[in-house]
């Protein structure tokens, strides 16, 4: 090719726009790594210069000596600034100038000559296909290869799987815990594993119940719970202000079997809540399924214990606001411990509804309520096809279900300090407005029934602290001065009433066709629980009783202030 | 020059292929390397060796700690027989001294300070006014504020005398207790050299030493300050500085308490740390430093600034100080060590 | 160390609630006697949004201008000044973002991301190229996209890649575009972008590895033509598709084809395909249609194992996100602490995610779902581009002259002058001189 | 145009025509929902004061070579403290304005008296390099005025920020262009 006159010059002027660019970008390199020594942040020598001084304030020439040199760091990050920014404009011209003279120099030596016609033209696309397709398979393995190398070059910790991420994220699925499989209803069903009996009606199957006093046992430390039983082991639980402890003690002969202190429990301030005297520390009642026993203080330690006496787990639900002392007791349902944890003198106050896991004591729901404090217990079972909690608090009556703690319904009608729990009379519920009105309310309804759900009402000698007790087609009363009233269950109409004048706090119990009726003054009076007023008999035990009786095996199990009591048929052995 | 458009034979083109490959694999290796290994930052704010105080310089022990009921305190102060009284959002707890829930006051707003006078009466400060309560809790009467400003932030009860702090006018209110304003203490006045309070967040607090004056904390000039009754200004110590010694960043102390024997208990935030100093400024020794307060300390960063921080302390009748933790809203109740 | 962990997630419900209840007002400023102002704080604003409507129209005229230049005026002087100015433009005045190679990055994420609504003027710049390349092939790569110009304008000798090599890499850039829109869609980030060699020249600084990148481009730019185009850029893939359904193909002859040969010379991205031979034996057909059945039996086979080795690379895709790096580092610090230093980013997130480790746990779960998904999916697709790529290798197809390949041609017009009987129409050259085919 | 019209359409005609119309409507149908959910805005990067963990990774990932972000003073939230912990070194020489008192590394805060005892401190943002020591200062002692914003004067506004990317506080996320600050006006 004639090499024409520009084409030197311009192969000159290529050369020396590429020299400028290499060496442009030389120094902006250079400054770049140069900065790490020059950055007055990162100046090693800067860094010292300030040690020494905060080392020893009073040197006079060193704050002179830093200042000179942070003055001269930071124009030199000023200079490395503009030099960037005006280096990065000369790099583009000098390319510019590079790529145009190079390419005209390339133009003007580029020869077309003419291409030849291909000859092979066919069996060199097939030569093409053939090594594209080979070329493919290789790109294809670099690729994986690649991929391989990155997943083998960054292992993960995480889980791969859904139970791993959930043992990581501590929340174990419900079925993924190992939980032993709840006792039938039907054991329930034959013990007293909670406040009044299995569903907290007051009621036993039994016929056989003898009124001999057959054992006493004295219990260490004083409190309101009524006993539980379950086979040959009989809960309570007691305490003061210094210690809380849940006894067992054997059903047949009353000996004390093991005694467990409540203490440091996780959360719990050393020092307790103060309570009145009259409500004792271990008012609530325990509560057992067969396998735990499980009670909760006033000063709102809960906790559960194994049938041989060791602690399975303890939770601290405090602190509460209750002025006259916690005094709820526990429910049991299947697996479900439920807690009904009202507080406060005003709604919103963290009154709830618990239902922990009875094996581990997780929370497995947990409900707010907009109540303040209550001392009634709720009442489990089945009524009107669901299995509903019904509580009682001020100013409402509100039903749960157990599984999920859904509220089901809910009946403005109670106020003041609500202590008598509520009763199941088939498909409605009996409740009172502490001394004032007796309630019969449907359990079908949903939302707020206040109005429609009240099947009747009765306001004649309407207990405030005992809770009522029913036989299915009547329903028993017994104020605290004891007065018994019998009414229909159906309508509500009074059958008969009779003042026993003995003092009663005691909740009356039902065992078979016989009405027992404790008083404070440890006057038992049995009657029958029929349309018409008959007293079969009364005994007299020495002691003060507060706790509701138990009613298993055909004995009756009593808690007084000094002793605990058992009452049967006399020295009939005791069935298995 | 090639005379025709040959293609590049393949050593060349693996050769060009392999070389910017090459500078890829370094250049992305360096960048991936100096992320993961977390080289030292820079710009790091670097006090951490100012949060370790000296271990012989800590008097007392934590006996206990306990939770409050409420969530956002702001101060605490001891009542009759010992009773603790903490204020928080808008209620007065009383607690005993062992963390017992007593008796709780609802007012009519979020509290910012509270005193008990020796006979049980109960003085709240809210924002702009001081609510009254007797012993039982019923409110007795409600003091406004000379000035929609105000902004009280610490209140002390002598016997005939209320003086509240306020954070905003710069001055300490002395009241009778029927609630007039008999006098204003603190003003910046060149005539009798007061200095002037220098108040940039609301922590201004007032006690009354048995040795008859005021004690004023005046974060912004790092002192605190002895006034008489009636406004005088007497003395004042403290100086700058992160060490132990001093008071930390850029406005502390920010409470005020008094051992019985009369030496002053001073809170910082920031570097959170409770010290004692005798009556005249010297300092003595540390109650709790920043090692007890991880939470508090590092609340500042994380909160974004230090007003919702901070701690308060107060004394009972036999010199345990009880030290009232704002960020995880607890009590630590320190005893004198030996 | 549990406690640490109780005491920093009781610390956590706390702020909580020190933030729902800091609603009270703010303690005032000092009040100044010598009547200072309180000054505020400027706030400059941003480019204004109107302006970025002038974008989408200026980039709508140069598409038409694009189109214009190659099908009505043929004149590849028009498509060199049209270049220049989008480099201009696109590259220098707007810095190149947002801009059509990093636009489908948005849409994924718009579409699986709820919070974050696609501007208009992004979805534009997304599909306007594509609906364009649908009718008249690739004239956004013509005289629009500034990464192209700018490859163009300094290739100074270019350099003929082998085709075979053309072929096998042209696969690269639908990976790329797969990686780029699974780490969209999961929310990790634009990967796209992220490497996008020639945009810190446009902003004129950049990271130092990417700089390092864009010089490498630079560099091959002025020997190989238009590389990033060719074997990388992701939006070059869906042009390609595109344009195979070109309405209006680029003809490099006004009329008859004389087979000179001259436009393949002239093409400097090896985009001419000659004419299909015709002397062909039988068996060759036979073989090449055997092997045309398996290849197509392949593909399924490809796509399952794609699935299979991209669902295996799920978990360390995944560790680019920073949510599931945190807890992995999380996860790991609590088997075996490592001390980082002072406020150090690695020291600072791992304290945020002390504070609340259930959450960070909880997305990164939720997070290696998608990635299980999203990485199968990038896997089949790898296999579905290779199985197709071979399926493509195998079909001959049938032309008479030789005429661009429509998916890889970028509409440059140099072709066009190359070509004798457009240089007679345009009277460059008179008739007589034709070369005559042999 | 080259298509004859006399040819008869080829079944490859057919076939890009059938595609031509498909990717149509696909692409109608993704615009159409996405543009149903566009709000029009275009959106900035900005930083959330809150989640800010000043860990100065602003100053240095930024693929700008002086940072876009800047700090920035609420001076409403300010207290003019005399010994400002954003101003100063942690244990300061004395109360000047000397290098060695300044906690600044590029000095970039300006102090200046207003009346006894308060000193007024501004930033110059062209000095200013985002590595936000001060914010910290300000932040662990003061009232927290102190914060760091993305400048939208300066902000190339990146598809994806490359500094969001390394962010240890997860502090940015993108907000409409007509209001791109998230200023810091009560103490919180």
């Amino acid at each position: 090719m004639t090499a024409s006159p520009y084409h030197r010059s311009l192969v000159l002027t290529a050369w020396v726009a590429g020299a400028f660019c290499l060496l442009l970008c030389g120094v902006m390199i250079f400054e770049h790594f140069a900065a790490a020594t020059n950055d007055p942040w990162k100046s090693p020598q800067l860094l010292t210069l300030k040690e020494e001084l905060a080392a020893e304030p009073k040197n006079g020439d060193l704050p002179m000596e830093i200042r000179l040199l942070d003055q001269k760091f930071r124009e030199k990050f000023r200079r490395r600034l503009a030099l960037d920014k005006t280096g990065g404009w000369l790099l583009l011209g000098g390319m510019v100038v590079l790529v145009l003279a190079a390419g005209k120099a390339a133009a003007l030596t580029k020869a077309t000559p003419f291409p030849g016609p291909k000859t092979d033209a066919a069996e060199q696309a097939t030569k093409l296909a053939l090594r594209a397709r080979a070329g493919l398979v290789v790109v294809a393995v670099l690729v994986a290869g690649a991929l391989a190398i990155v997943t083998l070059d960054n292992t993960s910790v995480l889980p791969t799987n859904d139970a791993g991420w959930q043992k990581l994220t501590g929340k174990e699925s419900v079925e993924a815990a190992p939980v032993e499989a709840p006792p039938a209803l039907a054991e329930f069903q034959t013990n007293w594993p909670r406040f009044r009996g299995w569903d907290g009606s007051g009621v036993s199957t039994q016929t056989n119940t003898g009124t001999n006093l057959l054992w006493q046992s004295p219990i260490p430390l004083p409190g309101h719970g009524s006993p539980v039983v379950w086979g040959d082991h009989v809960f309570i639980s007691g305490g003061t202000e210094a210690k809380r402890e849940v006894y067992c003690y054997h059903a047949t002969d009353g000996k004390l079997l093991w005694q467990r202190a409540v203490e440091n429990v996780p959360g719990s301030p050393p020092k307790t809540q103060g309570v009145p005297e009259d409500t004792t520390y271990a008012a609530p009642t325990v509560a057992t399924d067969g396998r735990r026993a499980y009670a909760f203080f006033a000063n709102g330690d809960l906790a559960a214990l194994n049938f041989d006496g060791s602690i399975a787990w303890t939770k601290y639900l405090g602190p509460l606001k209750n002025s006259y002392g916690f005094a709820t007791s526990l429910a049991i349902w299947g697996t479900n411990l439920l807690f009904q944890l009202d507080q406060g003198e005003s709604a919103g106050e963290g009154s709830k509804l618990i239902s922990f896991q009875a094996a581990t004591g997780r929370v497995v729901w947990e409900r707010s309520r907009p109540v303040p404090a209550s001392w009634a217990t709720p009442v489990v079972g089945m009524a009107s096809g669901k299995t509903q909690i019904i509580t009682l608090a001020n100013p409402w009556v509100i039903a749960y279900t157990v599984g999920d703690g859904q509220e089901l319904w809910r009946a403005q009608l109670l106020e003041g300090e609500v202590v008598p729990s509520p009763v199941l009379a088939g498909d409605l519920v009996v409740l009172f407005n502490p001394s004032s009105k007796m309630f019969a309310l449907r359990t079908d309804g949903a939302g707020d029934v206040t109005q429609t759900g009240v099947a009747w009402t009765h306001d004649e000698n309407v207990p405030d602290i005992t809770s009522p007790v029913s036989s299915g087609p009547l329903v028993f009363t017994v104020t605290s001065i004891g007065t018994v009233t019998c009414c229909q269950t159906s309508d509500g109409k009074k059958v008969w009433d009779k003042n026993l004048d003995t003092e009663t706090q005691a909740s009356p119990g039902i065992a078979g066709d016989r009405l027992f009726i404790l008083g404070t003054g440890g006057t038992l009076v049995q009657l029958a629980a029929g349309r018409e007023f008959r007293e079969i008999g009364r005994c007299q035990i020495p002691d003060k009783f507060f706790a509701s009786p138990a009613f298993v095996g055909g004995q009756i199990f009593l808690r007084g202030m000094t002793n605990l009591y058992c009452l049967g048929p006399a020295a009939v052995p005791k069935q298995p | 020059m090639k005379p025709e458009l040959e293609p590049l034979n393949r050593r060349e083109f693996f050769g060009v292929v392999a070389k910017s490959a090459a500078i890829l694999g370094l250049t992305s290796a360096a960048e991936a390397k100096g992320a993961a290994q977390g080289t030292a930052n820079p710009f790091a704010y670097d006090i951490s060796r100012f949060q370790k105080t000296d271990p012989k310089l800590i008097t007392y022990e934590q006996v206990t700690r306990w939770p409050i009921p409420h969530k956002d305190a702001k101060r605490l102060a001891i009542g009759p027989d010992d009773r603790l009284y903490v204020c928080a959002d808008k209620y007065i707890n009383s607690l005993s001294r062992t963390g017992q829930l007593g008796m709780e006051l609802t007012l009519s707003g979020p509290a910012s300070c509270v005193a008990v006078a020796a006979d049980g009466t109960i003085f709240a400060g809210l924002r702009d006014h001081i609510e009254v309560f007797d012993a039982k809790g019923v409110r007795t009467a409600r003091w406004e504020s000379p000035d929609p400003k105000t902004w009280f932030t610490g209140l002390a009860v002598g016997a005939q005398d209320v003086f509240a702090a306020d954070s905003v006018k710069l001055v300490v209110l002395r009241h009778d207790r029927t609630g007039k304003i008999v006098g204003r203490i603190g003003r910046k006045d060149d005539a009798r050299n007061v200095p002037g309070f220098v108040v940039p967040s609301p922590f201004l607090d007032v006690i009354i030493h048995r040795d008859g004056l005021l004690r004023v904390n005046n974060p912004g000039r790092h002192q605190v300050e002895a006034y008489t009754f009636d406004g005088d200004f007497e003395a004042a110590w403290g100086k700058p500085t992160i060490a132990t010694e001093g008071f930390c960043g850029c406005c502390n102390p920010i409470a005020l308490t008094m051992l019985p024997d009369g030496r002053i208990i001073t809170c910082e935030k920031g570097i959170p740390r409770v010290k004692v100093y005798d009556a005249s400024g010297e300092f003595e020794s540390v109650v709790a430093g920043a090692e007890s307060f991880p939470e508090n300390a590092h609340a500042c960063t994380d909160l974004n600034d230090c007003i919702h921080g901070g701690i308060d302390a107060a004394v009972d009748s036999e010199g345990r100080i009880y030290i009232l933790d704002i960020v995880t809203s607890e009590v630590r109740v320190m005893k004198r060590k030996g | 160390m549990t406690r640490r962990l109780k005491v920093l997630g009781l610390l956590a419900v706390l702020m909580l609630q020190a933030l729902l209840v800091s609603a009270e007002q703010r303690f005032p400023p000092p009040e100044f006697e010598n009547g200072y102002a309180i000054p505020t704080a400027s706030t400059p604003a941003a480019r204004q949004l109107w302006l970025q409507y002038v974008d989408a129209g200026v980039f709508l005229a140069a598409l038409g201008i694009a189109v214009w230049m190659i099908y009505r005026k043929r004149s590849r002087r028009g498509l060199f000044w049209l270049s220049l100015f989008s480099l201009a433009y696109f590259g220098f005045y707007r810095k190149g973002c947002i801009c059509p190679i990093g636009s489908p990055q948005n849409v994924v994420y718009g579409l699986f991301n709820p919070d974050y609504s696609v501007p208009v003027t992004v979805l534009l710049f997304c599909f306007a190229p594509i609906v364009v390349a649908l009718f008249a092939g690739r004239a956004f790569c013509a005289g629009v996209c500034p990464q192209g110009a700018l490859q163009d304008f300094l290739l100074i000798k270019p350099v003929k890649v082998p085709p075979w090599l053309e072929q096998s890499l042209s696969v690269v850039p639908f990976i790329f575009l797969g990686a780029g829109l699974i780490y969209a869609g999961t929310g990790t980030g634009f990967v796209i972008c992220r490497y996008d060699p020639f945009v810190p020249f446009f902003r004129l600084s950049g990271g130092a590895f990417i700089v390092a990148i864009g010089a490498v481009f630079l560099l091959t730019g002025m020997f190989v033509g238009r590389a990033y185009c060719r074997f990388l850029c992701p939006y070059g893939g869906l042009l390609r598709l595109a344009s195979l359904a070109s309405k209006w193909r680029v003809r490099v002859t006004p009329d008859t084809c004389t087979q000179c040969r001259l436009c393949e010379q002239s093409c400097p991205f090896g985009a001419m395909r000659e004419p299909t031979p015709a002397n062909l034996d039988q068996n060759t057909l036979g073989v090449e249609r055997r092997r045309l059945g398996w290849l197509i039996a392949l593909l399924p086979v490809l796509v399952a194992a794609g699935g299979w080795g991209g669902s295996k690379f799920s978990a360390a895709a995944a560790q680019l996100h920073p949510t599931v790096a945190l807890a992995e580092r999380y996860v790991r610090q609590q088997k075996n602490p490592v001390e980082y230093g002072l406020m150090t980013p690695e020291a600072l997130s791992l304290q945020r995610a002390e504070e609340s480790p259930e959450a960070i746990l909880a997305a990164a779960a939720a997070l290696r779902h998608r990635f299980d998904l999203a990485c199968a999916l990038f896997g089949g697709w790898i296999g579905l581009v290779i199985g197709v790529k071979l399926i493509a290798l195998s079909v001959r197809t049938r032309r008479t002259d030789f005429e661009p390949d429509q998916g890889a041609c970028f509409a440059c017009a140099r072709c066009f002058t190359a070509c004798p009987n457009e240089r007679v129409r345009l009277g460059w050259m008179p008739a007589a001189e034709q070369p005559t085919t042999p | 145009m080259d298509a004859k019209p006399h040819e008869p359409l080829s079944r490859r005609q057919f076939l890009r025509n059938g595609a031509r119309l498909m990717t149509m409507t696909g692409l109608g149908a993704a615009a159409g929902v996405l543009s149903t959910r566009s709000t029009g805005a275009a959106w900035v990067w900005q930083i959330d004061p809150a989640k800010c963990l000043h860990c100065g990774n602003c100053a240095t990932k930024c693929v700008l070579e002086q940072s876009a972000v800047k700090c920035v003073h609420t001076y409403a939230v300010c207290g003019y403290c005399q010994l400002c912990t954003g101003f100063f070194a942690p244990e300061p020489n004395e109360l000047t304005t000397a290098a060695e008192n300044q906690l600044c590394p590029t000095a970039a805060i300006k102090r200046t008296y207003v009346e006894d005892p308060y000193y007024q401190y501004s930033i110059d943002e062209q000095l200013c390099i985002g590595c936000a020591k001060c914010v910290e200062g300000c932040n662990r002692f003061g009232n927290g005025s102190l914060f760091l914003q993305i400048r939208h004067d300066r902000c190339l506004n990146c598809n994806e920020c490359a500094i969001s990317r390394t962010c240890p506080g997860d502090a940015f996320r993108r907000v409409p262009v007509e209001h791109p600050y998230l200023l810091k006006t009560t103490s919180r």
